[in-house]
Formats: C-alpha cells, structure tokens, sequence
C-alpha cells in the first residue's frame, strides 16, 4: 500500500464522515434518507477501493457486494420515501392526532 | 490521471458536504443526483464499469427520478411538515466532532491497510470457467454467490409490499392537464424514447454474462423506460393489481429458487447447476431476474401494486 | 437429508410467502397456514438432527469455503431456530384468529410475516459475514412494513424512525465487512478470525464497524430510540415477533461475532463497555417501563432493559456467562411473545390500553391476564421459571469472575422489572372494585388466548427444561471444554 | 494521444466544477436543473474521452444510461405528480 | 492523421463546452442561460463524441457514440424546451429566499 494519499479513500472517508453528520443533525426524514445513502456511498467506495487493490484484474466479489448494497439501499429508500408521502398525508388531515 | 482523480475525489466530498447542509430541501436532492453522477464517473475510474451502470441507473437515475418526484408532494404540502425542532449546538458539535474522528479513522486504515491479495475474488476469477459466464461480476450473482441475490430479491418484494400497505402512490395526470408541460415535445420524447430504452435494458441483461451489464443494471433500465412512460403520462399505477403482474414480480425469486430446489437433491447442494446446463440456466434466471426487477422498481416508482395504461 | 434441511428452512418460509404474494386475499387462512405448518416440522427435524448428529453445514452452490457461502447449524444457531420457530409458529396460530379473514391487508400481513420468518431462519443458518448483511436487512425490510399492518396513520413515523436507524446501522455493519474482506480476503465466519486478530488498525476497525452496527439494529440504548413507538403501536402479533425474535436475532449476531469471528480481536476495555452498556439499558428501560401509561408500552421497553441482559455476557465471557445469556435470549423470547399476545388481547376487547383505565380484567380477560402473569415471573427471574435460570447462570458468572458488580445489576434489574409487572397486574385486577370498563369490544377468540397462555406457560417450563437445551448449545466456543 | 484524452477529461471536469457554481447559485429551480443537464451532458463527454483513453468500451455504455436518466430527470423536474388515492 | 483529426475535433468540442459554461455563469438570466447552453453542449458533445468515433476500432462502437450523441442532443433540446415553458409557468418566483 502506498503512503501517497489516495483521492479516492480519502473522497470514501468524507462521503462516511459527511452521511454521518448528517444523520445526526438532520431532522427533515427525507434528508436524513439523503444522508444515509452518502454514508451508504462512503462504504460502497471502500469496497469499490478493496476491489481495486487486487493485484490483475478487479476483484468481484467486493463488486458483487455494493451491486447488492445498492439494490438493498435503493428498494429501502424508495419505501421511504412512500413513508414520508403517508405521514403527509395524514398531516394534511388536521383532525388526526398521532401519537409522534 | 492523479490530477483528474484528485479533482473528482474534491468534488465528490463538496458535493456531499453540500447535499447534507444546504437548507433548500429541493437544492439538497439536485446535489444528491450530480453526486450520484460524480460516484459513477469515479467508479469507472476504479475498474468498475459494472458499478457505475448500476449507480447511474438505480443510485442517480430512478432514485433521483424518485426524489424528484417526491419532492414536489413534499412542497406542495406546505413548508414546514412536522419536522423536530432543529439540534442544539451542542449536538452538532458533537456530531461534527465524531463526524471528524469517524472520517479520519477511516481514510487513515484505508491507507495504512494490508489488504490480504489471496482472497475469494482471486479464486473466481480463476474459477470463471465453471461459473457459465464470462464476466466476473455476473458469475459471483448469479453463481459463486447467488444466495444473496436470491436473498435481495425478497428485499425488493418486501419494499414494494411495504409501499402498497401506505397507499401513498405518486399520480401523474395526463401530461395535457399538467400547467406548463403541454408542450407537444413531450410526447415525442416519450415515443422515441421509451423504445431505444427499452432495447438498451434488453441489451444490458444480455451483454451481462460477457460484458458490463447484467440484470440488476439491466432491469434498471427497463424500469427507466416504465417511468419515462408514466411521467408521459401514458402508464399509471392503479390499485386493482392483476395475476399476470403478481406472476411476473415474483418471477425472478421463483424460477431462482425452484431452479435451485429441483436440482438440490440432484447436485447435492441448493443452487448448484449442472455442468452442461449452466449456461442456458444462466441466461434465463438472469432475464428473469431482470424483467422481476424492473417491474418491482417501476412499481417502487408508481408506489402501487398495480399498473394500467392511460391515454396518451 | 439431513444437509438440505437448513435449506428448507429457510425456502419453504421464504417461497411460502412469495406464493402467498402471488395467491393474494384467497389463499389466507389456509394457505399461510400450511407453510407455518411445514416451516415448523422442517425446523425442529432440523434441530433434532442437530441434537443428534451434531453440527449440519451446507456449502451452497457446491463451490469450496472462501467461494461459496456456507450454511451452517451448531448448536447457538439451533437453539436460535428452536426459539424462533416455537414462538413463530405460535404466533401464526395467534395471527390465524387476528388475521384469518381473508382482505388485501392480511394477505400482506401473512406475505411479510412468513417472509420475516424465512429471513430469521436464513439469518440463523447464515455462515457468512455478507450473507449476514442480506439476511439482516431482510430481516429489517419486512419487520418495517409489518409494523403498518396497524394503520399507516398510527404506525408511520415509528416505521420511518425505525427504518433510517436499520438502514443506518447495516451499513455501518456492511463498511465492517469490507474491511474485514480487506484484510481477510474471505467472508467465512470460521476463515476470518486469525487474519484480523493479524490485521492492526483496520482489523479494529473492521470489528468496531460490525458491533456497532449490530447494536445499532438490536437498539442497545443509545440506539434504541426508535423501538418503543414500532413495537408499542405494531398490531399485537408483530409486536410479539419485533420483541421476542427481531431485535433477538441481532444479539444472536452479536454474541456469534464476538465469540468467533472476533475472538482474537475483543479487547477487554470493549467488553467491559458493552457491560456497562447493558446495565445502562437495564436501568434505563426498566425506568421508563414503569413510568408508562400505556400497557404495550411497558411491555416495549421491558425490551429495551431485557438486551441488557445479554450484553452482560461479554464482560463475564466465561461459559456459564455463555449459558445464561443464550438461555435469557430464549426465556426472553417466549415470556415476551407471551406478553405482547396478552396485551394484544387486553387491546382487542377494551379497545385501549391506557393503563389507569384498565379495571377488572380478570372476568372476561381471566386467560390472557393469566399469562402475562406467568410470563411476568419469568421476566422478573423468579423460581421456577426460564428467566429464573437466566438470571441464575449469569449471576454465577458474576461471581465465577469475582465481578459482582454485575450481580448487583442482575439484582437490582429483577426488583424494577417486578415494579413494572406488578404495577401493570395491580391494575389489571388488584384494583377489581370500582368503575369497569365501558365500551367492551369482541371477547378475544379461543385461539388467541389459548396461544398467549401456552407461551406464558412455556417461559415457566424453560425453567425446567435447563439440561436438554444447554446440552443442545453446547459450551462457550474456544474455551476449553 | 492517451495523455491528450486525459488532459481533455480533465478539462472537461474543471468547466463541470465551474457549471456547479451556477448550481449552488440558482437563482431559480430552473436554473439549477439546467445545471444538472449541464453536468449530465459533461459527464457523457468524459465517459466517451475515457473510454477511449482507458480503452475501456463499456464505458460507452455507461455515458448512454447517463443520457437516458437525465432526460428522465428533467422530465420529473417539470411533472407535478399528487399523492392522493 | 486520425489521431491529428480527433486531436482537432475533441479540442473544438471543449471550446464550446467552454463556451457553454461561462454563458451558464454569465448570462443575466435563466433563459439566455438556457438558450446557451443546449446549443453550446450539444454542439461540444458531438464534436467530442465525432473526436471519440474517429479513434474507435469496431462499426459497433462508432454506433453507440453517434447514438449517444443522437440521444444526448435531442433529449436535451427537449429538457430544455420543457423546463423553460415549466419555469414560465411555475417557479420562476416560487424559489425560497434562504
């Protein structure tokens, strides 16, 4: 491995850093699904850059896992996001008191 | 070319930077799809053509679609939506200060790590020739590791169910009703498009056992041209969801699953193929895997369990 | 044969409720039934085999260790499926009279719950650091929709908290298995253990990456903000399940990691953290419990103090410690399934579950309050019953280890976990004179009462039942035997 | 001519930094989704320069699904769906 | 001579795309900007796009690029088209003061 700092481990390290700021400090849960995806970002790039490592050719299996990590992040942030499309409704319906 | 990647990188980490604490939720979702355009490119960089198709089309692409959309339901009901009160200072010191210490850790064992070179990937590459397909990525899904993503498949059938219990689907109108869209281009987008889209997705489920590309990218597209169709208003989503749809969602898991079922007692293991067979075995789980895949996140889209034809 | 039953295990749930998507509104009861039915025989075959043939493993595929993923049963895995496909299969039985009636809402209902089943096996028979991940937000990703059967309109924000910390926490877990991948070169649970103890920074990091994001899904208490409003407001059969099973199966995770994987890697500085974690959650959940107004609630965060329970183990880390957490994850299990049907029961019929309200439930009520009784001494740890024997192992690891410090919080935890129980009892039918209650909805069917009691009778029998279960667990992995 | 492709990437990368500015500036939604093409269209470029430079074909696949998304995208910037059963 | 051609090619695509950009972040208002940039990106692609098409080795890969290229210019006409006429509609006053 080389002492030469990496862009691209170093853009991973920011993408974990900043989703997780984000994931603290946001309240709106459409933007704390925003700052989940960059953390979840963050940690495909490291897989992406531990597959890049190998000596040759690519290695798949760290592929194999973001392909999958992202399908996964994708499917949850759309049900999400039909989540946040519900709670407005019913906000919009002033006669509902939630137990929030 | 370290020039070009430090500048990628740079402006990977602003965007982000940006995307978290900018106020304007709308400008937060614009800078969330050019970060997802910026992570493909850099993907490409990092000999993961793969990748990028996938983040480009599922990551950028329909989930930018999605929040696009999304967003205008979020506006439309009106500024302020039930949100907390903002974090005190305290917490956002505190969460920058671990945000720090989190982001330092990582580039700093991201540097230092000894990454073992004698590992799984290693040994599918050399086993390629058993896997039925040629390109490495594909063999690990649909072969080396088709557990998981056999298993993902159901994550993708739990969201959409989860999605249908909420009833909150997205209704477009005929584009003609929609103020400021009527424009006669529309249409001929949608025409033009949908078709080479549609051809593309094809191609991409095909070009995967070889080339770039496979089911999940493929079917990415194949939604692509879905939603194209219903923000032209010529596809909606509907309540009333018909067998023949049902069939087609839960095709890929099924002929996955009943593949690997049938053969168990004969292989000896769940999801072990034949020798001969592996290749055409290959090839329809995969067009299954896709066709199930682009209908399930065309439906993620719609936010409904089911899909009728509009007039255009 | 043998070999192929952790498969079916986990495809006959799994493949059930995808059919169960297919067929839709007709197929519910008989349908879901049947699967609930075969899942169950296929699991306890499965662990029979296990008790007498020892460890079953699978290589999926038929490609060799670092290619393939393997499924593997020994005996933690298999007291796990016993647990979850008891009380799963119980619950479908409480969920026939809940949810029997065919409409597009039970038929989802029953589609997530076998698939949530099929997912808890999968996660179980799982051998392999990435699987793990799939299987764990399978796990998540129909646990989530489940909580909405409820009504949208109750259940919303509790889902979309619910769902950022799952997300949020296995991808935390996911950057630990790259790492782990990085320096490891393998994701076979029994193939990374010595690379990183060998793999500096990274492999730490690697590992700090996968407690935390377990803990983070097994809401451990700084994290478990979100578990009360999903478990309190989720209709009375996912509540059970959430509580007895979900958030179970991530501290299943936690103690195969720790006692595998990372064996070589564990600082002592962490597992006294984790200690002092969970004596933190049994403090704190045990407070909030009693100072509840509404009877699910209690009952949630009894959850949130139980975890801490198990977390007392990594301290300890000694075989008896082993025991007793293991046996306080089953005890748990069942009495707090038993609880959860029991309110759900208390809810069907007074319409509400707001405590101060609830008068003279012994009548109508007489079973299900009888089982969150007997279910309640086993979550206070009293003789005889499963969380008794719990309590018990692990207090003898306290002093095994001469930390008694732990025995003080094992203590202290069972007086508050009486407060809140008796303080719900008392309540129920201590305070019988006065105004009953007003509007009385359906008497709850045979089924659903009958099913409460049998787990509420069960969490008494674990308590006789010490031998042949720890027998199947076998000791403490790596020490010496 | 592989060190020229790159240099042109390159460029093309900083004038796609530049356009960002306009992004972050707006005034208008408009504005900002134009910027989005802008970037989209820059992207495209950079694949093609690449997927030469790298000799990497795949990558010309790549630059298409980027074209198709992004008049997805536009397209969904100017529909206003509801949200109503 | 192929490699002087696309030399040539790729470099005038980069002045329009450059000429594209400083009219984003000059031109007074949105829909000069508009107006500018399609015609300025697209014109840049296609020079670029031709630069690429001339070093490609197979017929396949010269039709990709000329399709890419073919997409790109139409589907961005139209975006433009459509997010003019939306922003006369709708948000050219609508954007919140931060």
């Amino acid at each position: 491995m080389s002492i030469m700092p990496e862009p691209f481990a170093l853009a991973a390290a920011a993408l974990i850093a900043v989703g997780f700021y984000g994931f603290i400090t946001q309240q709106h849960p459409l933007r704390r699904l925003l700052a989940i995806n960059i953390f979840g970002n963050g940690v495909f790039m490291t897989l992406i850059l531990v597959a890049y490592w190998l000596p040759g050719d690519a290695d798949p299996v760290p592929h194999a896992m973001v392909l999958t990590g992202i399908v996964i992040a994708v499917s949850a942030t759309a049900f999400g996001l039909a989540l946040i499309r519900r709670r407005i409704l019913d906000a919009n319906r002033k006669q509902d008191h939630g137990d929030d | 070319m370290m020039v070009f990647d430090s500048l990628l990188a740079l402006i990977i980490a602003a965007l982000a930077w940006r995307c978290v604490t900018v106020r304007d939720l709308f400008q937060a979702i614009v800078t969330f799809i050019v970060l997802g355009l910026m992570l493909a490119l850099s993907w490409t960089r990092l000999d993961a053509p793969d990748l990028a198709l996938a983040e480009a089309g599922i990551g950028a692409g329909l989930l930018g679609v999605l929040l696009l959309s999304t967003w205008r339901v979020v506006r439309d009901a009106g500024p302020d939506q039930g949100e907390g009160p903002p974090p005190s200072p305290w917490v956002r010191t505190a969460a920058a200060v671990g945000s720090i210490a989190l982001g330092t850790a990582f580039a700093v064992v991201l540097h230092t790590v000894e990454v073992d070179s004698d590992r799984a990937g290693g040994l599918a590459l050399e086993s390629l020739g058993e896997a039925g397909v040629e390109q490495p990525v594909t063999a690990v899904l649909l072969n080396f590791r088709s557990y998981d993503t056999l298993l993902e498949l159901g994550v993708l059938l739990m969201a959409l169910i989860g999605a249908v219990l909420l009833r909150s689907p997205l209704i477009h109108r005929p584009a003609a009703e929609d103020t400021g869209t009527e424009s006669p281009l529309l249409p001929v987008l949608v025409t033009v498009f949908t078709p080479l889209v549609l051809l593309m997705g094809t191609f991409l489920v095909w070009a995967g056992a070889h080339s770039p590309g496979g089911a999940f990218q493929g079917g990415a597209v194949l939604a692509g041209a879905g939603v194209m169709l219903v923000l032209g208003g010529r596809l909606g989503g509907d309540a009333q969801v018909s067998l023949l749809l049902r069939a087609l969602l839960i095709l890929g898991v099924s002929v996955f699953t009943v593949i690997g079922l049938l053969l168990m007692p004969l292989e000896g293991a769940f999801m072990a193929y034949p020798e001969g067979l592996v290749y055409p075995l290959m090839v329809t789980i995969e067009f299954s895997l896709a066709l199930s895949i682009g209908l399930t996140l065309l439906l993620l889209f719609t936010g409904t369990n089911g899909l009728r034809g509009a007039p255009a | 044969m043998t070999e192929f039953l952790p498969v079916l295990a986990v495809f006959i749930p799994l493949l059930g409720g995808v059919l169960q998507f297919l067929m839709g509104p007709r197929a519910v009861p008989v349908w879901p039934m049947v699967v609930s039915g075969a899942t169950t025989v296929c699991a306890l075959a499965l662990v029979g085999s296990v008790t007498n043939q020892g460890d079953i493993q699978h290589m999926l595929g038929g490609w060799e260790a670092p290619l393939g993923i393997p499924l593997r049963v020994d005996g933690l895995a298999a007291v796990m499926l016993l647990l979850n496909n008891v009380v799963g299969g119980l619950v479908s039985l409480y969920a026939l009279g809940a949810h029997g009636r065919s409409g597009a809402v039970n038929s989802h209902f029953w589609a997530l719950w076998l698939l949530l089943w099929g997912s808890l096996n999968a996660l179980f028979v799982s051998g392999d650091l990435f699987n793990l991940y799939v299987a764990l937000e399978l796990v998540s990703l129909s646990a989530i929709p489940l909580v909405l059967v409820a009504g949208p309109r109750k259940t919303v924000a509790a889902a979309l908290n619910y769902l950022h910390f799952a997300l949020f926490g296995s991808l935390v877990y996911l950057a630990g298995v790259g790492l782990t991948y990085a320096v490891a070169g393998s994701l076979d649970l029994t193939l990374i253990a010595g690379p990183l103890a060998e793999g500096g920074p990274a492999g730490h990091m690697a590992a700090a990456c996968l407690i935390v994001g377990v803990l983070i899904k097994a809401a451990i208490v700084p994290f478990h903000i979100w578990l009360p409003a999903a478990h309190g407001n989720a209709p009375a059969a996912v509540s059970a399940v959430l509580s007895a099973l979900v958030v179970k199966s991530c501290m299943y995770l936690l103690l195969r990691l720790w006692t595998e994987p990372l064996a070589g890697i564990t600082v002592d500085a962490a597992a006294q953290l984790l200690g002092i974690i969970g004596a933190a959650a049994i403090g704190y959940g045990s407070v909030q419990a009693f100072r509840q107004e509404r009877l699910k609630l209690v009952v949630a965060y009894s959850t949130v103090a139980q975890l801490g329970y198990m977390l007392l183990f990594f301290p300890m880390a000694v075989a008896t410690a082993w025991e007793g957490a293991v046996y306080h994850g089953v005890a748990h299990g069942v009495a707090k399934a038993a609880l959860f049907l029991a309110a759900g029961n208390v809810l069907l019929y007074v319409g509400h579950d707001r405590l101060r309200e609830l008068r003279g439930l012994d009548r109508p009520l007489a079973l299900s309050v009888f089982a969150f009784a007997l279910a309640g001494v086993s979550i206070m740890g009293l003789p005889p019953s499963g969380g008794f024997i719990a309590k018990w192992l692990l207090l003898s690891a306290a002093l095994e280890t001469g930390q008694w410090w732990w025995a003080l919080v094992l203590i202290v935890g069972g007086f508050l976990a009486a407060a809140y129980i008796f303080r719900v009892l008392r309540y129920a039918f201590l305070n019988a004179p006065g105004p009953t209650i007003e509007i009385e909805g359906p008497v709850p069917p045979r089924l659903m009462s009958w099913t409460a009691l049998l787990l509420g009778v069960l969490s008494i029998v674990l308590g006789f039942t010490t031998a042949p279960i720890l027998g199947l667990l076998g000791g403490l992995p790596g020490a010496a035997p | 001519m592989t060190a020229f492709l790159t240099l042109a990437a390159l460029v093309l990368l900083l004038l796609f930094a530049l356009g960002l500015v306009r992004m972050a500036l707006g005034p208008t939604r408009a504005d900002r989704i134009q910027a989005v093409q802008l970037s989209g269209t820059t992207t495209v470029g950079i694949l093609l320069l690449l997927s030469e430079a790298l000799a990497m074909p795949a990558l010309v696949h790549v630059a298409l699904v980027f074209v198709l998304f992004a008049a997805l995208i536009a397209v969904a910037f100017v529909r206003h769906p509801r949200s109503q059963e | 001579m192929t490699h002087w051609m696309a030399a040539l090619l790729i470099t005038a695509g980069l002045v329009f795309f450059l000429a594209g950009t400083v009219g984003l972040l000059r031109f007074p208002d949105a829909f000069t900007r508009l107006h500018a940039l399609t015609k300025a990106d697209n014109t840049g692609l296609g020079l670029l796009a031709a630069g690429v098409a001339v070093l490609a080795l197979t017929w396949q890969l010269v039709l990709l690029i000329a399709l890419t290229w073919l997409l790109a210019a139409m589907a961005s006409s139209i975006a433009c088209h459509l997010v003019a006429r939306h922003g006369l509609h709708h948000d050219n006053h609508e954007e919140t003061r931060e």
